[in-house]
């Protein structure tokens, strides 16, 4: 069933919704855009994907009225439109699903969504009930368990991708933007989103989908747009079109194979964790990690993942349960001793958690490594740059200067950066929470490379995805999460999609979400 | 302030006494002289200096009024070493802190300014002379009296005071509690609360006094920020008319007070003439007509011959009282 | 302009959600929101019967009434304040309004003693608005923190009141020189309740209605809560920023007017430090000092908390020199109290997250 | 010393919280303009070029920039502290209080010090532990330690210390007329700068000034590190309290009233974000300076103190916004060239 037929409406055929005609916008010395195209038709579900920092989020601000792009037109009906400020973009019927979720933590869910545009009683009061109602029935269109009165504080990044999507839903729309809304998301959640979009395609509404999983590409989009370097390389009817073509064109070289694993024959365990638990979030979690060994920590979104390795990295505390590493037993919620011992952790949550958004890009990649590169106390400026350099390389990130402020790179070049700042400091026990979230084919399969060869090279790994082919390809162990337990652990002979998510769901009524 | 162990060098008059002074010295003409009050635009201060004005335009020097806007030593200390780097050659002040501005005085006069303090005094070594309004006996003594005269001698009377710090404030207490105790047996000062010479605490003190004390007759307030503000409570509240109030304060606050019935009777020196004599004893200094040393005197234009006292004091006089009848002889 | 959808096509059936209603949430923060209020009710409540056993004339009508007064004008600065404070900005500069409102209108009653009241306190709040509309323009248009821009302008509105009466031969307004009408104000009551005091109840109740019922208060609390999503979402962020600093100026003014009819001696020296104390007020009442939460009325009760505190401890006979130590205590209890009500609250939500 | 002050980039729309926007720019503004000033003033100003009005001057500095030293630590960390003038208070208070109990000086200072550990870390333990507003714990300490202070010396005024130490206090080395306080002063100010620019725990202050999840999961402990800081503004306001007392001579329990404001506004000036994770050391120098040189200057030519308030003011206020919108214009020009 996830393989949606050849798409119901006609691919193509309305008249033209919203246009750019070749707009550039550069921030001072990054040309982000430069003669960029796109064209949105009625109807349509239309693909736009490029490498990491070919412009795609920029190109979205665009449209939703927050950068003023410096040449080019934005075309609306075919009239020209200045789209001042996102208001404007609002009321000309455009919705948009940022890359970053951008929600309100102080405020309910209910009121995060209807911000500006709350339902009036008389004398322009706000009607908190109609809000709640319209909130309830939002999130049962989208199959989300939400309390719509919870404050927006404290959402998984995956719960806050959905609330944003209920928020984008709730403009009904007549131009749909989601930019990347489905990387913090997992098979299930991912059918529920894929389902609304072709419903409002069907009701005649123009859909932007931007993504870097090409089988969601391909499952829902009947046009597909390529950029690359801020330009517009192709546009094709996507039934035309085959993946590796798509690759070709944004990467502008081949592409080897995605998920290149070697065999590695296990050494000692490195990682031992036992009878971990934390109350109310997950109980009695245990598992071994050996050296050379990838473990995935498979599951739905929400089951905990992400808690289960922070705790083990040593910033959440935990109630019950040992971490040890190498024999050595680790203190409790001190992420500092987890370093020492030779644990790093590459967070779930780039912006808030992986990097310091206003420091410079340099200066994010050694912070872990501070105390390394000090002589006698002292740091070198010249000695970080070095190193920032180096690593910076070997992850080929793609940034103006190193001296930028890290929140100017493209959503996948910050990630990178988070790579480089944590396999700088050559751990022995390396976490990964959603690595490759939001990158691009080429940098995905260096990083599953890197991943695999630095396993290879005895580096235990514990790898926390919601992508299964993914999962599936990298790891040696799949080790299953739901609800805050461990129910299964499958060797890579035994592990495939239906064993995982059946696993995972704990029932067999759901469909194995994500076949890609 | 509290001291320990014997105190160094109290010597009267400070290091200009032993030079020798000449009566019948001319006030030189241009003498620059400095009016440094504890606050700016604090109204008695104001009256202050247009007193010195008055007087040092009598004898043509040049008059200048500087000053911090908030009451602190160390804000005066900073504007004291302006005035050396000046070059003033009087320097007319009211101590924040007896002991906080010695040192910075010190390099004024060594820098050949002379110093005079009215209203609350430094240590006696870091000035030349000090005008004393009244004697802090007289103030005290004035204060019991009126306040005997209004409860009729007896009964519990609490004082308002202004900052818990303010030098001349805890003398006169002192003293008005020792005078009270032996004149007045069966007056009892029950307490002694401050409001900062700020309107609005004083204003709350008043208020948190009678809460505290329901038998209380009287209360008296040797400020006049208090004062005021103690007044215009009791004669917003119930307690008008019931409990008296006198103290130190000036005519143009307590006229309306005086005329509803609140307060019968209050005094107070005159600031102005205060100012003015300051300025007289400042260039005499600077004349060399006095040197600061016990005996010398000089004259203060129409206020008269003046007479130093122990530890270089001169005493402006015994304060005015005021009430119904004078007080509209007076504006300031 | 934008076209309507027509319904759209319903979903397959497994993948429609499960039922769940937010009952539960819903009364949590309603009990969070009450209990934060709560709190301060209780320590305020206990703060009093503490107080009466000591010192049982405490509850006297005149002492209850003058304890309103004093609290009033505190209210009144912590309502606005709480306005700026909700959009994650903070006006220092409110005790040199208050002091220039209060100047302001003394003179004018004394220059024009013809002027009606009601012109009077306009002409206050007319002062305050101007000044923070300068503090608003300087922040939202210039973008810059708003805690360096109203440091700067407590010093330079304070300069300009005590530079205006010491250019004026007016140093000090006194009773004498304000007209009757205007001093009867200071004590008149409204069924024995001081009318300053209802005057503050209803800017109070004025303010949380709007912060709560209105789109342009919720977006306040949008602005403070998340600045960039709020500017994504479309908000006019300076615009509502700018308000919020002009409305607590106007307060502030209008407090001006309150500290005249009430203390009726004004001198340059009047709300002098006051600033500490309105953002002390609303702290204490869980106004979030970062922005994004807290409500008016427990700012209110922050304020009432406060000025009891100071009229109480000379009352239980405290040393004078332990009346500030007493106060800076008792805030730090009040906050302490606000964050374990919060962190319950964050404790139930990780619960329930997981329990999904 | 290089500094994470990289100038807000174009788009105000990159995803970041609004306050990078506000960031401003590390001392080299403030501090050409401190020596302009300067220049200026020794020319037109008669009697601010002197030896002895220098060390007027740099007296009335040394405190304010002794605890705008720790201070400005704590705000790059996205902290404040404004209990700082009431810790001066107190340990005045506690140093009149002992002296009159016959202890000697030499045992006093330590004993005060201590003490001020002490006070910096119940604003530590409140801020870093409970997890409360470091802006409301420390209005509440200001009121505390404000009213101890009174508690422990009441309305006294201790006076009578050892002439050597109160005249050290004040003394000038050789002729020059600078204090010679100054170069204790400038070497703590030599330190703090090296730790805050070119040490790991220096990087780690500004991390965590700018995102403190991001330096928990980069292993850097938050909480530890700002108690320390806190601690240590502590211990530095009661030395500050220990000279204060020593230069005016003066043990009160109301000294340094209302500093705080005056050290916040130095480091303000100095181009620290008051929103941490931005600034340098170098400008908040060159603030208090310039505050210090620009009253200075002012009194010698006799403007009144209403007039000196103001213009404190309007510094401050310029000192913001003058960078933000020269930043805007460059911005604008920046914007055109493409499009023309
Ligand atoms: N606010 C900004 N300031 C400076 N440079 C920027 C800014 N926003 C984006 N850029 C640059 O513009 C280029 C395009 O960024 P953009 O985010 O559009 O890439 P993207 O296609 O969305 O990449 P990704 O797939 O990783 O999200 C990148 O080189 C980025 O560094
Ligand atoms: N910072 C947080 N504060 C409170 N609750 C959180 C937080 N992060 C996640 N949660 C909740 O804890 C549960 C587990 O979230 P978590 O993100 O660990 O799940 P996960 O399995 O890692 O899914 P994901 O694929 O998003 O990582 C979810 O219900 C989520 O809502
Ligand atoms: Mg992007
Ligand atoms: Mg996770």
């Amino acid at each position: 069933m996830d393989h949606a037929p050849v798409p119901s409406a006609p691919p193509a055929a309305g008249q033209v919704v919203l246009a750019l005609e070749d707009v550039g916008k550069s921030f001072g010395a990054v040309a982000a855009l430069r003669g960029a195209r796109l064209e949105l038709r009625a109807g349509e579900a239309h693909a736009l994907v490029g490498e990491n920092g070919a412009g795609k989020s920029t190109l979205v601000k665009v449209l939703a009225g927050v950068h003023g792009p410096d040449t080019g037109r934005v075309l609306l009906d075919g009239q020209p439109v200045t789209l001042a400020d996102p208001a404007a973009a609002r009321a000309a019927g455009i919705a948009v699903i940022y890359q970053e979720p951008t929600l309100f933590p102080d405020l309910s869910v209910a009121e995060n969504i209807f911000m500006g545009r709350q339902p009036l009683l008389s004398g322009r009061r706000i009607d908190r009930r109609g809000l709640a109602e319209r909130c309830r029935a939002l999130f049962e269109r989208l199959g989300v368990a939400l309390d719509p009165d919870r404050p927006a504080r404290g959402l998984s990044i995956a719960d806050q991708q959905m609330v944003e999507i209920a928020k984008a839903l709730s403009f009904d729309a007549r131009v749909l933007v989601m930019d990347e809304p489905t990387a913090a998301l997992s098979g299930v959640e991912v059918e529920r989103l894929f389902a609304v979009a072709r419903s409002l395609r069907a009701s005649g509404a123009a859909v932007l989908f931007i993504s870097h999983r090409f089988d969601e590409v391909f499952d829902l989009c009947d046009r597909i747009t390529v950029m690359r370097d801020g330009q517009w390389v192709s546009t094709d009817l996507a039934r035309d079109l085959t993946v590796d073509q798509v690759v070709r064109r944004m990467v502008g070289r081949e592409v080897s194979s995605l998920f290149p694993k070697t065999e590695v024959a296990p050494g000692e365990v490195v990682l031992e964790v036992r009878g971990l638990t934390r109350r109310g979030v997950f109980s009695d979690v245990s598992f071994d990690v050996r050296a050379g060994e990838i473990v995935a920590l498979a599951g739905l979104v929400g089951a905990g993942r992400s808690e289960i390795v922070r705790a083990v990295f040593g910033i959440d505390p935990y109630d019950a349960g040992s971490v040890r590493v190498s024999g050595k037993a680790l203190r409790k919620g001190d992420p500092a001793a987890a370093m020492a011992a030779g644990i790093a952790l590459v967070p779930e949550d780039r912006r808030q958690q992986g990097l310091v958004m206003e420091l410079s890009v340099e200066r994010n990649a050694t912070l872990t490594r501070r105390w390394k590169l000090a002589r006698g106390g002292l740091l070198s400026s010249r000695a970080e740059r070095a190193s920032a350099a180096e690593w910076s390389q070997r992850l080929q990130v793609k940034a103006g200067k190193l001296s930028d402020p890290v929140s100017t790179l493209s959503g996948g070049n910050q990630q990178k950066v988070v790579l480089a700042k944590w396999l700088s400091t050559e751990p022995t026990v390396l976490v990964v929470d959603e690595p490759t979230r939001g990158i691009d084919v080429g940098t995905k399969s260096e990083v599953h490379r890197l991943l695999s060869q630095l396993a290879a090279e005895g580096l235990a790994v514990v790898m926390v995805s919601s992508e299964l082919p993914e999962v599936l390809g990298m790891a040696d162990r799949v080790l299953v999460v739901s609800e805050g337990r461990l129910v299964d652990d499958i060797p890579r002979a035994r592990a495939d999609e239906d064993s995982v998510m059946l696993a995972a769901t704990g029932q067999g009524a759901v469909a194995p979400g994500g076949v890609r | 302030g509290t001291t320990r162990g014997e105190d160094e060098g109290s010597s009267s008059g400070g290091d200009a006494a032993g030079a020798s002074a000449d009566p019948d010295a001319e006030i030189p003409a241009d003498l620059a002289i400095a009016f440094l009050p504890k606050q700016l635009n604090n109204p008695y201060f104001d009256v202050a200096a247009t007193g010195s004005e008055r007087a040092v335009g009598e004898f043509e020097g040049e008059f200048s009024q500087v000053g911090p806007s908030e009451a602190s030593a160390s804000s005066q200390v900073s504007y004291i070493n302006t005035l050396t780097q000046q070059g003033a050659d009087v320097i007319l002040t009211s101590a924040n802190d007896p002991n906080a501005i010695c040192s910075a005085l010190d390099q004024a006069r060594s820098g050949g300014a002379s110093v005079v303090t009215f209203d609350s005094d430094t240590s006696p070594e870091c000035r030349d002379v000090f005008i004393n309004q009244a004697t802090p006996q007289g103030i005290a003594e004035t204060q019991i009296d009126l306040m005997a005269e209004q409860i009729g001698g007896a009964g519990q009377v609490a004082i308002l005071s202004a900052t818990a710090n303010a030098t001349n404030q805890n003398t006169w207490i002192e003293l008005m509690t020792e005078y009270a105790a032996s004149e007045y047996p069966d007056m009892e000062i029950v307490a002694t609360v401050y409001g900062d010479d700020e309107d609005e605490k004083s204003f709350q003190e008043t208020q948190g006094l009678l809460q505290t004390y329901p038998d209380l007759a009287g209360i008296i307030s040797p400020t006049t920020v208090g004062i005021s503000a103690a007044a215009r409570y009791l004669s917003g509240s119930e307690y008008k008319g019931q409990v008296a109030l006198t103290g130190l304060g000036t005519p143009n606050q307590m006229r309306e007070f005086v005329q509803d019935g609140t307060v019968t009777a209050f005094a107070l020196w005159n600031p102005e003439d205060l100012g003015y004599l300051a300025a007289f004893a400042g260039a005499a200094l600077a004349a060399g007509q006095i040197t600061g040393a016990e005996g010398e005197s000089f004259t203060a234009g129409d206020l008269g011959e003046y007479e130093i006292g122990a530890d270089g004091e001169i005493v402006l006089g015994e304060p005015t009282v005021f009430n119904a009848d004078n007080i509209d002889d007076f504006d300031f | 302009m934008s076209a309507p959808l027509t319904k759209p096509a319903p979903l397959p059936e497994e993948l429609a959600a499960p039922e769940r209603s937010g009952r539960r949430g819903a009364a949590l923060v309603q009990r969070l929101v009450l209990a934060r209020e709560l709190g301060i009710l209780a320590a305020l409540v206990l703060l009093v019967v503490v107080t009466v056993i000591a010192n049982p004339r405490f509850l006297s009508g005149q002492n209850v009434r003058d304890l309103l007064l004093s609290a009033a004008i505190l209210t009144v600065l912590a309502a606005g304040q709480t306005m700026v404070i909700i959009t994650r900005n903070v006006d220092l500069s409110v005790g040199s309004v208050l002091g220039l409102s209060a100047y302001a209108s003394g003179t004018l009653m004394v220059v024009a003693p013809g002027t009606p009241v009601v012109v009077v306190v306009l002409a206050g709040m007319a002062v305050g608005a101007v000044c923070g509309l300068l503090n608003g323009a300087i922040v939202a248009v210039a973008g810059v923190p708003s805690l360096v821009v109203t440091l700067g302008t407590l010093y330079a509105f304070r300069g300009l009141d005590s530079l205006w009466a010491s250019s004026s031969d007016r140093l000090q307004i006194n009773a004498a020189d304000l007209p009757s009408g205007f001093k009867s104000l200071g004590g008149a009551r409204l069924l024995g309740v001081p009318v300053l005091f209802l005057v503050a109840v209803v800017v109070v109740v004025l303010v949380g209605y709007h912060l709560r019922t209105f789109r342009s208060g919720r977006e306040l609390y949008g602005i403070g809560s998340a600045p960039e999503a709020a500017r994504l979402s479309g908000i006019p962020v300076g615009k509502r920023v700018l308000t919020a600093f002009v409305v607590n100026g106007a307060l502030a003014g209008l407090a001006g007017v309150l500290y005249a009819a009430r203390f009726q001696t004004l001198d340059t020296t009047a709300g002098t430090g006051q600033e500490l104390f309105v953002v002390a007020a609303a702290v204490v009442g869980g106004v979030a000092i970062f922005g994004g939460s807290g409500s008016v009325y427990g700012a209110a009760l922050g304020a009432l908390l406060l000025t009891t505190i100071g009229t109480a401890l000379p009352q239980l006979g405290l040393d004078p020199f332990w009346r500030d130590a007493a106060v800076g205590a008792l805030i730090l209890g009040a906050i302490a109290l606000d964050r374990a009500l919060q962190l319950r609250l964050a404790a139930r939500l990780r619960g329930r997250n997981a329990r999904r | 010393m290089t500094v994470d002050t990289a100038p807000a980039p174009a788009a105000p729309a990159a995803a970041a919280p609004a306050r990078r926007g506000l960031a401003l720019p590390s001392g080299s503004v403030i501090t050409t303009f401190l020596v302009l000033f300067l220049v200026v003033a020794a020319f037109s100003v008669e009697g601010f070029a002197s030896t002895r009005n220098a060390g007027f001057l740099l007296l009335d500095v040394v405190v304010i920039a002794l605890i705008a030293l720790p201070l400005t630590l704590v705000v790059v960390t996205g902290e404040i502290d404004l209990s700082v003038a009431s810790t001066v208070g107190l340990s005045s208070a506690v140093m009149g209080q002992l002296w009159i109990a016959g202890l000697p000086l030499e045992a006093i200072v330590p004993l005060v010090l201590v003490l001020g550990a002490v006070l910096g870390a119940v604003n530590g333990f409140l801020v870093t532990r409970l997890g409360l507003p470091s802006l409301a714990v420390t209005i509440g300490t200001l009121a505390l330690y404000r009213g101890l202070a009174f508690v422990v010396l009441g309305d006294q005024a201790v006076a009578d210390f050892p002439r050597a130490w109160t005249t050290w206090a004040i003394s000038s080395i050789g002729t020059t007329g600078i204090p010679t306080v100054v170069v204790p002063l400038l070497v703590l100010v030599v330190v703090t700068a090296v730790v805050l620019h070119a040490t790991p725990v220096g990087r780690s202050l500004y991390a965590m000034g700018n995102s403190e999840d991001a330096a928990r999961f980069s292993g850097i402990d938050v909480a530890r590190t700002k108690l320390w800081l806190f601690v240590v503004t502590g211990v530095v306001s009661a030395l500050g309290g220990v000279y204060w007392t020593l230069r005016y001579g003066s043990a009160r329990a109301d000294n340094a009233t209302g500093l705080e404001l005056q050290v916040i506004a130095a480091i303000l000036l100095g181009g620290v974000s008051i929103f941490g994770g931005s600034g340098g050391l170098l400008g908040v120098i060159a603030g208090a300076l310039l505050l210090a040189s620009v009253r200075n200057a002012l009194q010698l030519v006799n403007v009144p103190s209403d007039v000196l308030n103001i213009v404190t003011g309007v510094l401050l206020i310029t000192a913001v916004v003058a960078p933000q919108v020269t930043a805007r214009v460059k911005r604008r020009l920046a914007r055109r060239r493409p499009a023309s």
